[in-house]
């Protein structure tokens, strides 16, 4: 997995592209989010649309990663989610956990 | 053999890197079988889940240890066998990750995605240790 | 098994549509161990090259027939196996395509071609019949 | 193997898409070739960008097809050459059989 980060009006942008899968990237994720909080940045948006596989461990680390911004007082919402990832969210149903944005400024001004 | 019959065959060793290598394989069988890009792609996320749990759970990432899986397509059916030699599991015991108190777990989610992405998942144990997983898909309905 | 060694086995039947599966494993498994996109084309090309003829000329399309390929990652170096249930033949009749006098044939290229993608590329014929072909490359050159 | 075709200035171009592997697309092109001589198009351009993967079958293929045109007095050049088609007929030394072009018009011209 490649990440890449920006930070527009106080909401960093975490851009993930790749692969999300066990033993590769979803320690990655985990690093990135606890840096980010580390750097007293609360508010998360992940940028989905590059991510090509996403598997059950994926989804765990992004569940993981909402539980570790929301308990410290943070927000992490998602971004340009591809069709594949919809439907995973979809049918474990945590896709009523998670705020999902279509549109970068929108989502930024629902910080 | 039958001629609308076919059976292959891959052997890897417990690397989260092999994981790719039998989902390949799955994905490559069932575009040759004439399933779309999607319908391939789910199958292969569920051999993807298959072997993950074989080398994590069942082989425990002993790399000495070896995970087989078999893909039989006959006429419109597939079955995918993924074997591991680990110590087997109760299955009983899975918890259902679409209950509340788990909807916010980091794990749990691998069967479940089988059984939504396949028609049937079932586990064998042997005598001798490990699992056995056996999926099956309808790659067409059936019409009759 | 040492850390850094590892092998792949996958059969097939005689069809020419699971040339691919074995390819796509050669290449996959190129590209785990590093090797650039190029290199791994090269290797999967050798590959196809090997696996069609056991195909064709080994198990002569018969898919009651099987195919067995493979791989053995040990360090930087990749030893390919692929083995056939046909009646062999003497590869030193093999004529040269080079040969001016070959150079418009139809056929005759694939041995050459794995020749070329490959550092060493050796035939052993089985009692019970049968071709085991051996590839082997450097995936990076050795230096010491 | 996808083919189709168009005749400029006499020359029947040849548009060869996908495999010409053992068994996928190799008898395929024999057919467009034998079609095309037997419409009285002795001119033959194959354009070869879209090929994804050549085998020594389809090496082979593309030999017949040159001596197949050849003796009935045609001519069969090649348009577009993936670089990986090129190494594949360079090590074969087929690359001084056949007349390769870059250029459409230029391969028009030349005929
Ligand atoms: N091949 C296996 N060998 C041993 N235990 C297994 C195997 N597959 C699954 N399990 C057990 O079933 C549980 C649930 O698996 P799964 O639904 O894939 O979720 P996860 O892998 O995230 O825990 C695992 O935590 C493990 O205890
Ligand atoms: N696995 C095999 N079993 C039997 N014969 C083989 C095998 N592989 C190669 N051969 C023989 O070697 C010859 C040369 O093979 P090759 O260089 O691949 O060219 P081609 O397959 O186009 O004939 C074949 O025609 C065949 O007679």
């Amino acid at each position: 997995m490649k990440v890449s980060a920006r930070n527009v009006d106080g909401v960093e942008i975490i851009i993930l592209q790749g692969k999300i899968t066990i033993g590769a990237g979803d320690s990655q994720l985990r690093e990135v989010i606890t840096d980010s909080l580390s750097n007293d940045k609360q508010n998360i948006l992940l940028d989905m649309q590059g991510v090509t596989t996403l598997d059950s461990s994926g989804i765990g680390e992004l569940v993981g990663a909402y539980t570790t911004v929301t308990n410290r007082g943070g927000k992490l919402k998602l971004l340009h989610l591809p069709p594949k990832v919809t439907d995973l969210l979809q049918v474990t149903q945590l896709i009523t956990v998670f705020e999902v944005y279509e549109d970068e400024s929108e989502a930024i001004k629902s910080f | 053999m039958k001629a609308d019959s076919e059976r292959i065959e891959i052997t890897i060793s417990s690397r989260f890197e092999n994981i790719e290598l039998v989902q390949v394989i799955a994905e490559h069988l069932c575009e040759n079988a004439g399933l779309d890009d999607d319908g391939s792609h789910w199958i292969g996320m569920a051999v993807r889940e298959g072997v993950a749990n074989a080398i994590k759970h069942g082989n425990k990432l002993d790399i000495r240890k070896k995970v087989f899986a078999t893909f039989d397509l006959s006429g419109e059916s597939l079955a995918i066998r993924i074997a591991d030699e680990g110590e087997g599991f109760d299955p009983g015991k899975v918890s259902d990750p679409l209950n509340p108190q788990n909807l916010m777990k980091t794990s749990g989610r691998g069967i479940f995605y089988m059984k939504t992405f396949m028609d049937q998942v079932e586990y064998v144990f042997t005598a001798g240790g490990g699992t056995e997983l056996t999926m099956t898909k309808q790659l067409k309905p059936q019409t009759d």
